[in-house]
């Protein structure tokens, strides 16, 4: 169990800088999940609280301590991997206990504990085997199970959950979050999947580029998101990005600046009624809702989300958007939100 | 594993393999017939006049002290070889995976004795240890040692040995590398955070990991010191002094070309398929084993 | 290779230390031969010899090619050259045949031939060496190219890499190539070979290092000296009796059946590790 | 013109020598043309032979190694004897003009002459003076007794010199001239002559005390082991030993290049022995001629042969190269020409061969596979040169290897 | 342009039948989606039409033709595979044009057919680039090209989309739709993804386990799903399936039968008020839509979906569900629907 901070952390690989200075406070127990895209330097962060890689400048503490400078293993922490990593040569048990082994811990010692979390993740009675002989979702497990007997301080997830399939991602998803509340363990968690990072975190750390764009609760965050990038980000489908205001009573936006407006705020009304009108080019039924995509009399493309029991506009047929003005937002020319 | 789509035709694919099993027929399956058929005879060195024994090419060759002697010298020489070239092979490999930078320049100057015949490889070295003016057999000698592998059979073994091995560390480098670099970055990580020294993780997780290509780099280099070294003991050698580096396939060679046994010989070739047929299947039923891991 | 972790711990001045020793005994004896071969006899008797080349290059290497020992050396590489070109196309062209009939039909006896060249896997000559000495020499190819080429053409091992090589090769391409109206032929030509070729090139690497290096072969059925190749030539000029041995001509000879294969594996590095590492697997 | 193939052993200045000759003989005369390929050292070149005949691609004249004579001499059907060959020719041919003591070893019990004794040579031994003068020794002092050697090879080894004697052809000098000149078997049923049926008997008193001696001398750094054929004589001709035991034919290299002054002396051998020394027997070569050629090549083969064994080509092959003579007149030439005068020692080959009429021990040797015989007592030499071996041990084992080998030609041949 | 009739198709592999009959009569210019599990024989049934499968028995009709016994390229068909399936060392016209070269079209005829082709995909910059130079999306577009320059009468589709990334997926399925409908060929189309065939088809084929379920416009499947498997495969999240009748004034379910109601067709109600009560597990809040997760009174799991904006009950908290009786389905215990 253990605070982190990260202190203006930065890291470049030889004359490229990709993470741009990094600061965030992880309480004790906490959820972080790093959300962002390919290569935005999630993964480098993370790696770079494991030990695994330099940090080229700024301070990382677990706990008390300064760790910049210790060995991964001096760090009181476990880490899943993207690919589980585990060692294929060596079965469950093995692989579970090879860290305690190593750290001389008694063997009935070693015993119980790998028991305690075979037993915990539903892995008894895999323990003999070798992770080939596992389908996916167990190697996950196992994977799990290292960290876990090991009772670190800090749990770091790689995307762990990204060579499942969607059923199965959806399952570990829910015990992942289980188990760190069960454990009360801090947990750093790496992923570009934003519906994995609404649906875990306590509060997510929104990166791009190298830098972390916000902070905050995942509701926070889908509600009133920072920046231009976080609004597209976070929410599918995503924001609509509009170059022309449509709100009452305002001149056209300053050059590169936007207003969103997300596709579930939008209802459909007769033409002429809502903020502006709307040429409906299709509909796509899925059931339980429907997305209409169109052109907005102003010249955007724009998509509504409707529920699916509504009605669908005819392809081709002009009608108006009903929008509360309140729920559009501003977002100047660096992507920054404006207020009002 | 088998294709899914295939093409339809008569005649196609009996053209497309006739070359290759032509040649092979005419120059594996006939002569490996014809060294079933002769090692029951033995003819006189002009193939004028033969003499049916039966099996008693077998009983000749079996009840020859120097015959039995060879396949322990074709095993010592053998393991040697193989034991001296992977691990030298792998040392230099696990030095060239750590190095970020210049890796290439190493490996460069590390693979081309790959490229060297054996025959050449055993003209080099003999010429190192030419026990009256070889550099190294004269550097040896201001020591103190004598270096004359024409008298001395460990000292003959030691020099063949080493040429042989000379010649397949490159190969043997270039699988260790390959290998090494195929272990998943990650699996070491997560070793390391489980707190393994360096050490620790090359014996436990790297070695072990490592040992499909440690096991298939045996075979091979158990073939090619079974056979391929030929040249090596041909040139620096010729399996002397006294038998001592008298390798099995050098033996069939001397026999048959030297010592113009032809019996002897066609005998030797037949255990020698034998052996190969084991050395195939072992070679086969690892291919599998590597599917599967 | 990012990651530190394998990076760091015992120092890279220890690994290129430790490198740089091997690199130095796996150069040792090529040192020593292009030592050898730049000065004369007479420096090379009285030990110790030279460490550093010598003036007279030029001289041995001059010699070597124009006299050489029973054939003068440029002939003997032209020969190699042939065998080694000869062995090395005539294995790929057979086996990518062979390969594409046992991958791409289904036909009577498929599997028996199948067994039949792969049975031949791991035979090298050597081992029936008497018996091919004397088909050869029935089949009247004693100092031919012919006879110096065709016995080791038959390759198991170019085949099997073709065979898992065109395995590899999704079947959709030769569902669309079918859809779009390919025969068995076209499809060859078209697509398969196109597809194969760094693997070819990879292969001729290897094989042109093969049929150069051949020693055995070659030595029992060329007794014509303007059919010897260089490899056992070199071995005909080391002494077997007592005349002097020219060892500054048999280094520079050494030197000159070095350089082809030797340039071939450094030149086409990528290709070569590439060629070996598929061949075996 | 008709290319007439030979394959021979000859390298170095011998090899010279002969390309010499057959470029004289296609020059005078235009229908035949000799083609001269060396295969390589004795053993490869007779080797090379069979494996061509086995292969149909034999050559018109094979030279072969006195060792290989009982394995060729088997061979009927793959050799045309000699006297075959010139009576078809035509030419004129006298066996009586050559030397007996020579064809007597190539000819059949009827005195039929097989192969053309080309070559013949005896061993002698070759004596560094200057090495013996830096070793405070009389350059001049006898050295006809293994004894009188034993206390020169001290004296040489005292002053420092790294190589006070080796020897080429240590198991023809050591062993079976050692056995002919001390008037012992070297094999039962006359050495051969009389059956396939024979067997070692190299293992006799004279023989082990010989060995025994020698693997002492090797022990104490006296006698040099430099290789199974006379790759000692490289070392020789560089000055850097003292005494050689060689073929009478090492005078043409020696002659050649040493820059030291040598001389010749008769093969030293056991004065306590009885009758010692009788002859020494023959070493060298002699042309074959392979069956399955066209007349036209026979008689072409046969004019090379006439004009190898005319009399100035044969003084002058003898002088060159310390050969023997194969004909009388040839011997007699040589004589006249006051050349054994100039040279001393050049003719100890022919007194040392034809001094005492040959025994049943001396006539010479014909066994089968021979040539790999000759292997297994290198290899149980070698044995005793680097002191595994004790000289019995390394005999008896060599008889015991050597037995088996005869029995299979035994076999082969029956 | 062409009808396609399938006439009790059935496949064996071996012993193994996998298609166990299938009928069908598909329109000129109809774009048919079959959609179903892993596995359930989809592509084998369309490779059958392509003529890369012998059929077993059955007749397909293309146009006026029996094809059963006809080589694919005489069948008058193009298609796009899931890996496309390009000639890797062939440039993008290569690619396109190898067709058409066999066939030995005249050369300018090629050059205007593949320009054509192109334009329409917007691959002129790229016909002079091999495959590997590609994007996703844009070796997605070759592929398709491949096939619209044969102007076959009817398009195969195996799966054409499922290596692109979520957000090419949308977008190349946009385009695929209009492509067709431009061209007017009739189009088979195999998917596992529900949301494609949704979105895509005029009619799809839902299959499972070699049989055709069900085949019918995308909505009528949705609205009124024949069996167990359809209304669970199509729709996401999936249909509850109970154990329990929570209808006003019915009794227990007959063994093995079961009720069926989406998770966007209940209400969170209070407690008492709706037809059952219900314990919430816990909420994911995905921005838009949340997640309720929980178990009935009568112990069946159930999820429920609600708008984003309302406010989320606490974990645990005991609530009830309002749910229209009449949008519950019951199915016997094969899986069949029962009406009533
Ligand atoms: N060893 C390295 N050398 C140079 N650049 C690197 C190295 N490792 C990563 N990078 C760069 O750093 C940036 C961040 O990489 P990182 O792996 O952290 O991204 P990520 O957010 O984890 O992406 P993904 O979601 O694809 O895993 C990328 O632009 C990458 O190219
Ligand atoms: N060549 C074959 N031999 C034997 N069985 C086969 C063969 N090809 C396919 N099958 C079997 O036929 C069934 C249907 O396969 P098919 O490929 O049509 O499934 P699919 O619906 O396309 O699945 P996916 O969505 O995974 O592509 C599967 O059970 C499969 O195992
Ligand atoms: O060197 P040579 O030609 O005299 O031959 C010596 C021996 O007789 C060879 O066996
Ligand atoms: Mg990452
Ligand atoms: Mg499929």
């Amino acid at each position: 169990m253990a605070e982190i901070k990260l202190e203006a952390i930065r890291k470049s690989y030889g004359r490229t800088e990709v993470i741009h200075g990094i600061d965030a406070d992880i309480a004790d127990g906490e959820f972080i999940v790093i959300v962002g895209p390919s290569g935005c330097g999630k993964s480098t962060l993370l790696r770079m609280v494991a030990g695994l890689e330099t940090i080229t400048s700024g301070d990382i503490h677990i706990g008390d301590r300064v760790v910049n400078k210790l060995e991964p293993r001096e760090r009181d922490i476990a880490m899943v991997f993207q690919n589980y990593a585990l060692y294929p040569h060596m079965s469950v048990f093995d692989n579970m206990a090879y860290g305690l082994k190593i750290a001389n811990v008694p063997k009935p010692e070693i015993q119980s504990r790998v028991a305690e979390a075979a037993r915990m993740l539903e892995l008894a009675p895999y323990l003999d085997r070798k992770p080939r002989q596992l389908s996916g979702g167990q190697r996950q497990r196992v994977a799990m199970g290292r960290a876990i007997v090991r009772k670190p301080a800090v749990f770091l997830f790689d995307e762990p959950l990204s060579n499942l399939d969607a059923k199965l991602r959806v399952q570990m998803r829910l015990e992942i979050k289980a188990l760190q509340r069960k454990l009360g363990v801090t947990a750093l968690y790496v992923t570009h999947d934003q519906v994995e990072a609404m649906t875990l975190a306590d509060r997510m750390i929104v990166m791009n580029g190298g830098v972390a764009e916000q902070i905050g609760a995942p509701l926070d965050v889908y509600a009133n998101p920072a920046t231009l990038f976080v609004a597209g980000f976070i929410g599918s489908p995503p924001m609509n990005v509009l170059s022309h205001d449509i709100r009452p009573g305002r001149g056209p936006l300053e050059p590169g600046a936007v207003i969103g407006v997300r596709p579930e705020h939008i209802e459909l009304v007769a033409p002429g009624e809502g903020l502006i009108d709307y040429d409906v080019a299709f509909c796509e039924p899925l059931g339980a809702e429907t997305l209409v995509h169109g052109v907005t009399a102003a010249g955007d493309k724009l998509v509504v989300r409707i529920d699916g029991g509504i009605k669908l506009p005819a392809d081709g047929t002009r009608i108006g958007l009903g929008i509360d003005p309140a729920r559009i937002m501003a977002f100047d020319a660096a992507g920054r939100r404006t207020k009002v | 594993m088998e294709k899914r789509v295939v093409f339809d035709n008569r005649w196609l694919p009996y053209l497309l393999v006739a070359p290759q099993l032509l040649v092979t027929f005419v120059f594996f399956f006939w002569p490996a017939g014809q060294a079933i058929y002769q090692s029951a005879f033995i003819p006189d060195p002009f193939g004028l006049k033969t003499q049916f024994v039966g099996f008693g090419n077998f009983e000749y060759l079996f009840g020859n002290r120097f015959y039995r002697e060879s396949f322990f010298t074709t095993a010592v020489f053998s393991v040697l070889v193989t034991v001296s070239a992977m691990c030298f092979a792998l040392w230099l490999a696990v030095l060239a995976d750590r190095v970020i930078k210049g890796s290439g320049t190493y490996r460069t100057l590390l693979i081309w004795p790959y490229a060297v015949a054996p025959a050449i490889a055993g003209v080099l070295w003999l010429f190192m240890f030419n026990p009256f003016t070889g550099i190294v057999a004269w550097s040896l000698s201001q020591f103190g040692y004598d270096w004359n592998h024409n008298l001395d059979g460990g000292q003959a073994m030691a020099l063949v040995v080493a040429a042989s091995a000379w010649k397949q560390i490159s190969y043997n480098f270039l699988f260790f590398l390959a290998g090494l670099q195929a272990i998943p970055k990650s699996v070491i990580e997560a070793a390391a955070i489980d707190g393994a020294s360096f050490a620790r993780r090359f014996w436990t997780i790297i070695f072990p990991l490592l040992s499909p290509t440690t096991f298939f780099l045996l075979v091979v280099n158990v073939i090619y010191a079974f056979f391929d070294t030929f040249g090596v003991i041909h040139t620096i050698t010729q399996g002397g002094p006294q038998q001592s580096t008298t390798i099995l396939v050098y033996k069939v060679f001397a026999d048959g070309f030297v010592g113009q046994d032809l019996g002897s010989s066609a005998a030797q070739s037949v255990v020698l398929l034998v052996l190969v047929g084991i050395l195939t299947v072992v070679q086969f039923r690892f291919i599998e084993r590597r599917v599967h891991y | 290779m990012s990651g530190m972790v394998e990076k760091r711990g015992i120092g890279t001045w220890f690994t290129h230390a430790g490198l740089i020793l091997g690199v130095a005994v796996i150069c040792f004896p090529i040192w020593i031969a292009f030592v050898a071969s730049t000065v004369t006899q007479a420096d090379l008797v009285r030990p110790p010899m030279p460490m550093l080349p010598g003036p007279h290059f030029f001289d041995n290497y001059f010699e070597a090619l124009v006299t050489g020992g029973n054939a003068p050396v440029w002939q003997m590489l032209f020969n190699s050259m042939v065998m080694a070109l000869g062995i090395t196309i005539g294995k790929i062209v057979i086996s990518l045949l062979s390969a594409y009939a046992i991958v791409y039909f289904r036909f009577r006896f498929r599997m028996i031939f199948f067994w039949l060249i792969f049975l031949t896997l791991m035979l090298p000559v050597e081992v029936r060496i008497v018996p091919t000495y004397e088909v050869v020499a029935n089949l009247g190819l004693l100092n031919s190219y012919t006879g110096l080429i065709l016995p080791l053409i038959a390759s198991a091992t170019a085949t099997f890499l073709f065979r898992q090589l065109f395995m590899t090769i999704p079947d959709e391409l030769t569902e669309a190539a079918r859809v779009d109206g390919a025969g068995p032929m076209r499809f060859f030509f078209d697509i398969l070979l196109p597809m194969s070729r760094t693997n070819i090139a990879a292969l001729f690497v290897i094989l042109f290092i093969y049929g150069w290096n051949q020693y055995l072969w070659p030595l029992l059925i060329t007794t014509d000296p303007s059919m010897n190749t260089v490899i056992m030539g070199i071995k005909q000029m080391l002494p077997t009796g007592d005349q002097t041995v020219e060892w500054p001509v048999i280094m520079a000879t050494a030197m000159l059946a070095m350089l082809p294969p030797v340039l071939v594996v450094i030149g086409m590095q990528r290709l070569f590790v590439k060629g070996l590492v598929e061949s075996e697997k | 013109a008709t290319q007439i193939d030979f394959w021979h052993a000859f390298s170095g200045r011998l090899g010279e020598l002969l390309d010499e000759q057959v470029s004289k003989f296609n020059a005078s005369q235009s229908d035949y043309v000799v083609v001269a390929t060396s295969k390589g050292n004795y053993s490869e070149t007779l080797n090379a032979g069979i494996a061509a005949f086995r292969a149909g691609e034999q050559p018109d004249i094979l030279q072969v190694f006195e060792v290989g004579t009982a394995t060729m001499m088997a061979a009927k059907g793959a050799i045309k004897p000699v006297y075959e060959v010139m009576a078809e020719s035509g030419l004129p041919f006298d066996q009586s003009a050559y030397l007996a003591a020579v064809t007597g070893y190539y000819t059949t019990t009827d005195g039929e002459m097989l192969s053309l004794p080309y070559n013949s040579s005896t061993p002698v031994l070759y004596v560094n003076k200057d090495a013996l003068t830096a070793a405070g020794l009389d350059p001049e002092m006898d050295l006809s007794t293994w004894d009188k050697v034993g206390t020169a090879l001290d004296a040489l080894k005292a002053s420092g010199s790294k190589c006070p004697m080796t020897t080429a052809w240590q198991s023809w000098v050591h062993l079976e001239n050692l056995s002919a000149y001390h008037n012992v078997p070297f094999a039962t049923k006359d050495n051969g002559f009389a059956g396939l049926d024979t067997e070692l008997a190299l293992n006799g008193d004279v023989q082990v005390k010989h060995i025994e001696t020698f693997g002492q001398w090797a022990k104490d750094g006296k006698f040099i082991y430099s290789g199974r054929r006379n790759e000692g004589g490289a070392t020789f001709r560089a000055g850097e030993c003292g005494l050689f035991t060689e073929s009478s034919a090492g005078y043409a290299g020696v002659k050649n290049e040493a820059t030291f002054d040598f001389a010749i002396r008769p093969l030293p051998y056991w004065s306590e022995v009885d009758g010692a020394p009788q002859n020494t027997i023959i070493g060298g070569a002699s042309l074959w001629v392979m069956e399955g050629q066209t007349p036209e090549e026979y008689k072409g083969v046969a004019a090379f042969f006439n004009f190898l064994s005319s009399s100035d080509i044969q003084a002058k092959w003898h002088q060159d190269t310390g050969y023997l003579p194969i004909t009388m007149a040839a011997y007699e030439a040589t004589k006249a020409s006051g050349f054994y005068d100039e040279n001393p020692g050049t003719d100890i080959a022919i007194i040392q061969m034809t001094g005492k009429a040959p025994t049943a021990n001396s006539k010479g040797l014909r066994l089968g596979s021979f040539d790999q015989i000759r292997g297994i007592i290198d290899e149980e030499l070698e044995g005793v040169w680097n002191g595994s071996k004790t000289a019995k041990e390394a005999l008896d084992s060599a008889a015991v290897r050597g037995d088996e080998l005869l029995r299979r030609f035994e076999q082969a041949n029956r």
